[in-house]
């Protein structure tokens, strides 16, 4: 079965990656092993932008065609995406209490992904409130659009509001600076955390299926 | 026009989060036809009505207004269908003539001042016509949708009781435009709870139960009491 | 030009209603009144600290009069189920949505103006040379929260807890006007020209852009009941 | 510049228990799903 080979991959690859974040990457130099954290909170940010871009994806998909599935798949992809931008928010302050001496700073990158998490959490909290499934579906589908189409903004505000940061570590083009011994086991652990992701999402996918095959029968 | 009916309701279900008010209704309404809809509360009529008016989409089966399916090509649906639901679309702080204009612009065909008046006339508010809609009684706040209805050349008319909180004169205006409707060539579907008189304009009675068509049958011929008859016979529950 | 015609018509049948009513606008008025008052005992007499949270201030007055105005413009298509009228009126819902928007923006700028004149007076602001840069600010922002708050409206009237869920949504995906708004009037409040924060404006206009695009776009999907 | 273990665990340890929650419980709903429809096929 395709969803359980996915789920034995992402096993596989996140024990890879962090036998590499612990094994092989080496002890970073000025902020020590608490660097090792960004073997988790990068891809966990990464996978939680991918899961609200496939949010938007599916809700245009309802939108145009109005097939029950690609509401599921919008639906699915934002659960699993509020639980991994949960996450990224606790890493990130987990990793901020020592290197920046807090738990919390309006740092940029972790404020935008603070919003997305509220934004996010609304859309679930809209679904649970609409009890018609297919007005639930458009109107998800249209907030999904709205809070897409939003994060370039909210990204630019913020970036501008709070000029103090470090650029994201991998995203910006050229913008890396780390030795390969680093840049593997993140790269190993983001490919393991969206295998994962498509796992998660497969599942609650076929979740939502047979849920709404049992109202029906 | 006489192979394709004007409705056509085909095997329609919707259901509502886990339960289904229709599950799969079909009925035919010609050119020329009314057909009365009866059922008890909560029987499903309303949400038929809405389907076929393009206000709701089934969640299987099509319904379709002169060969056009209602779901897909609802923007064509919507210009040969005349809807008169619950609600009498009405805005409280406007007056009925300011409504009747505002409803007739949005329609894409502003209509002069003298065809409002004369719509106004044939409900007998001419004399309300200034007046704010707030201080109109329920009855009035009906006949003004009615007279919106009259606004609009349809070829398919889709009521909810029309008669429902009119007076005797209403009542006879409604029969008569009712009837006349008919001999244009246009279907009427109404939704009704009472038994009496308003069947008079209905050539046939479909009784809605338990999300089917349980009794599809033609009124002439039938007496007041028959109609009692069957429909407590078809009706599940009866009210 | 069928479009125009349709979406001025609804934008009249609202100005009208509330001209008549004038339910929103008298609760509004009143609203900012105490808005003055709370803000104002809340940060106290001290001058220097209330000159730097002003702009903030202003903006909190404005989003949450915006979000008690926004919230209630659907109420009227739901009373009488004037609701599916709109949704069977044919052609374009487009233009519907347009009709609404300019609608509220004419509330709006009513309740700006009012917020800001209370705030100038009361606070004794000097806006002096910075009033064309705060007037054309006020007006970007105005239109970003009307565009989203609009459509997010139709959204939530036929939701339970309507009036929680609706800023719920919508102030999330208000955080960019708001910082761009902010930040530009205190860069103009301190005297800066309208140069110094065309970065902020340019980000306000884009978000206007965009945000009335979507709600052109989808507002079809939401009319639909 | 000291290692602060302690926080390296807590973000891996955080991360696993909330994944591994989140998963047990959707295989809960699903098994919970097919116990109840006994008879139905799934492809």
């Amino acid at each position: 079965m395709a969803v359980r080979a996915l789920g034995i991959l992402s096993a596989v690859g996140l024990l890879v990656g962090l036998v590499m974040a612990f094994g092989v990457a080496p002890r970073e130099t000025t902020q020590g092993n608490v660097q090792r954290i960004m073997y988790v909170h990068p891809p966990l940010a990464w996978v939680s932008y991918l899961a609200f871009v496939v949010v938007a994806v599916a809700s245009v998909a309802y939108l145009v065609r109005r097939r029950p599935a690609a509401d599921r798949v919008a639906h699915a992809s934002a659960e699993v995406g509020v639980v991994f931008t949960g996450l990224a928010i606790a890493t990130g302050s987990i990793w901020g209490k020592p290197t920046w001496g807090t738990w919390w700073t309006w740092d940029a990158r972790l404020t935008s992904v603070a919003i997305l998490f509220v934004m996010y959490l609304g859309y679930l909290l809209l679904r649970g409130t609409v009890e018609d499934r297919e007005r639930a579906a458009r109107y998800c589908a249209v907030l999904g659009i709205v809070a897409a189409l939003d994060m370039p903004l909210v990204h630019f505000s913020v970036y501008w509001w709070r000029t103090l940061h470090q650029p994201p570590s991998l995203m910006k083009p050229g913008g890396f600076t780390g030795s390969s011994a680093i840049l593997w086991p993140l790269l190993v652990n983001v490919g393991a955390f969206t295998v994962l992701y498509a796992y998660l999402l497969a599942k609650r996918v076929r979740l939502l299926r047979a849920e709404a095959e049992e109202a029906f029968a | 026009m006489t192979d394709v009916p004007l409705i056509r309701i085909s095997g329609i279900r919707k259901a509502f989060g886990a339960q289904a008010v229709l599950d799969g209704v079909s009925l035919d309404v010609r050119s020329g036809e009314a057909v009365a809809l009866l059922g008890g509360n909560g029987a499903g009529k309303t949400t038929l009505l809405k389907i076929v008016a393009t206000i709701m989409r089934p969640t299987a089966g099509a319904a379709t207004v002169a060969g056009h399916d209602c779901a897909r090509a609802a923007e064509t649906v919507r210009r040969l269908v005349g809807f008169a639901g619950h609600g009498a679309w009405v805005y409280d702080e406007l007056t009925a003539r300011e409504n009747l204009r505002f409803w007739s612009t949005l329609d894409g065909g502003a209509s002069p001042d003298e065809t409002l008046t004369a719509a106004l006339a044939a409900v007998d508010l001419e004399r309300a016509a200034g007046a704010r809609v707030r201080t109109f009684s329920a009855g009035m706040k009906r006949r003004l949708s009615l007279a919106r209805l009259t606004l609009r050349p349809a070829r398919v008319l889709l009521l909810d009781e029309p008669f429902s909180g009119l007076d005797q004169r209403a009542r006879k205006w409604l029969e008569g435009y009712l009837e006349a409707f008919k001999l244009r060539g246009g279907a009427l579907l109404m939704v009704t709870h009472s038994l009496g008189r308003e069947l008079g304009v209905a050539d046939r009675i479909a009784v809605l139960a338990g999300g089917r068509i349980s009794l599809d049958t033609p009124r002439a011929g039938l007496a007041d009491d028959d109609v009692q008859r069957l429909y407590a016979a078809h009706v599940e529950d009866p009210v | 030009m069928s479009f125009a015609r349709r979406a001025f018509v609804v934008a009249w049948k609202d100005v009208l209603v509330e001209r008549r009513s004038k339910e929103t606008l008298n609760a509004l008025a009143f609203f900012a009144l105490l808005l003055l008052f709370v803000f104002q005992f809340a940060l106290g007499p001290d001058r220097e600290r209330l000159t730097g949270v002003l702009p903030g201030v202003l903006w909190l007055g404005f989003i949450l009069s915006g979000l008690l105005a926004l919230g209630r413009t659907f109420l009227v298509e739901r009373d009488h189920d004037c609701w599916e009228g709109l949704l069977l009126a044919p052609g374009d819902k487009s233009a519907i949505y347009v009709g609404k928007l300019m609608g509220n923006l004419a509330l709006m700028a009513l309740v700006d103006t009012l917020v800001l004149g209370l705030f100038v007076v009361f606070f004794d602001i000097d806006v002096g040379h910075a009033f064309p840069g705060l007037v054309l600010v006020v007006a970007l922002g105005t239109v970003g929260l009307a565009a989203v708050g609009t459509l997010f409206a139709a959204m939530t009237a036929h939701v339970r807890a309507r009036e929680v869920l609706f800023p719920v949504l919508l102030l999330p995906v208000q955080v960019p006007v708001l910082l761009a708004a902010v930040k530009a009037t205190e860069a103009l409040l301190l005297g800066e020209p309208l140069a110094g924060v065309a970065h902020w404006i340019q980000l306000l206009a884009a978000a206007d852009v965009i945000y009335v695009a979507v709600g052109v776009l989808t507002f079809d999907a939401i009319l639909e009941g | 510049m000291p290692d602060n273990w302690g926080f390296v665990a807590a973000a891996y340890v955080i991360t696993a228990v909330v994944l591994g929650v989140y998963w047990a419980r959707l295989v809960r709903r699903e098994k919970a799903l097919a116990h109840r429809k006994p008879g139905r096929t799934r492809s």
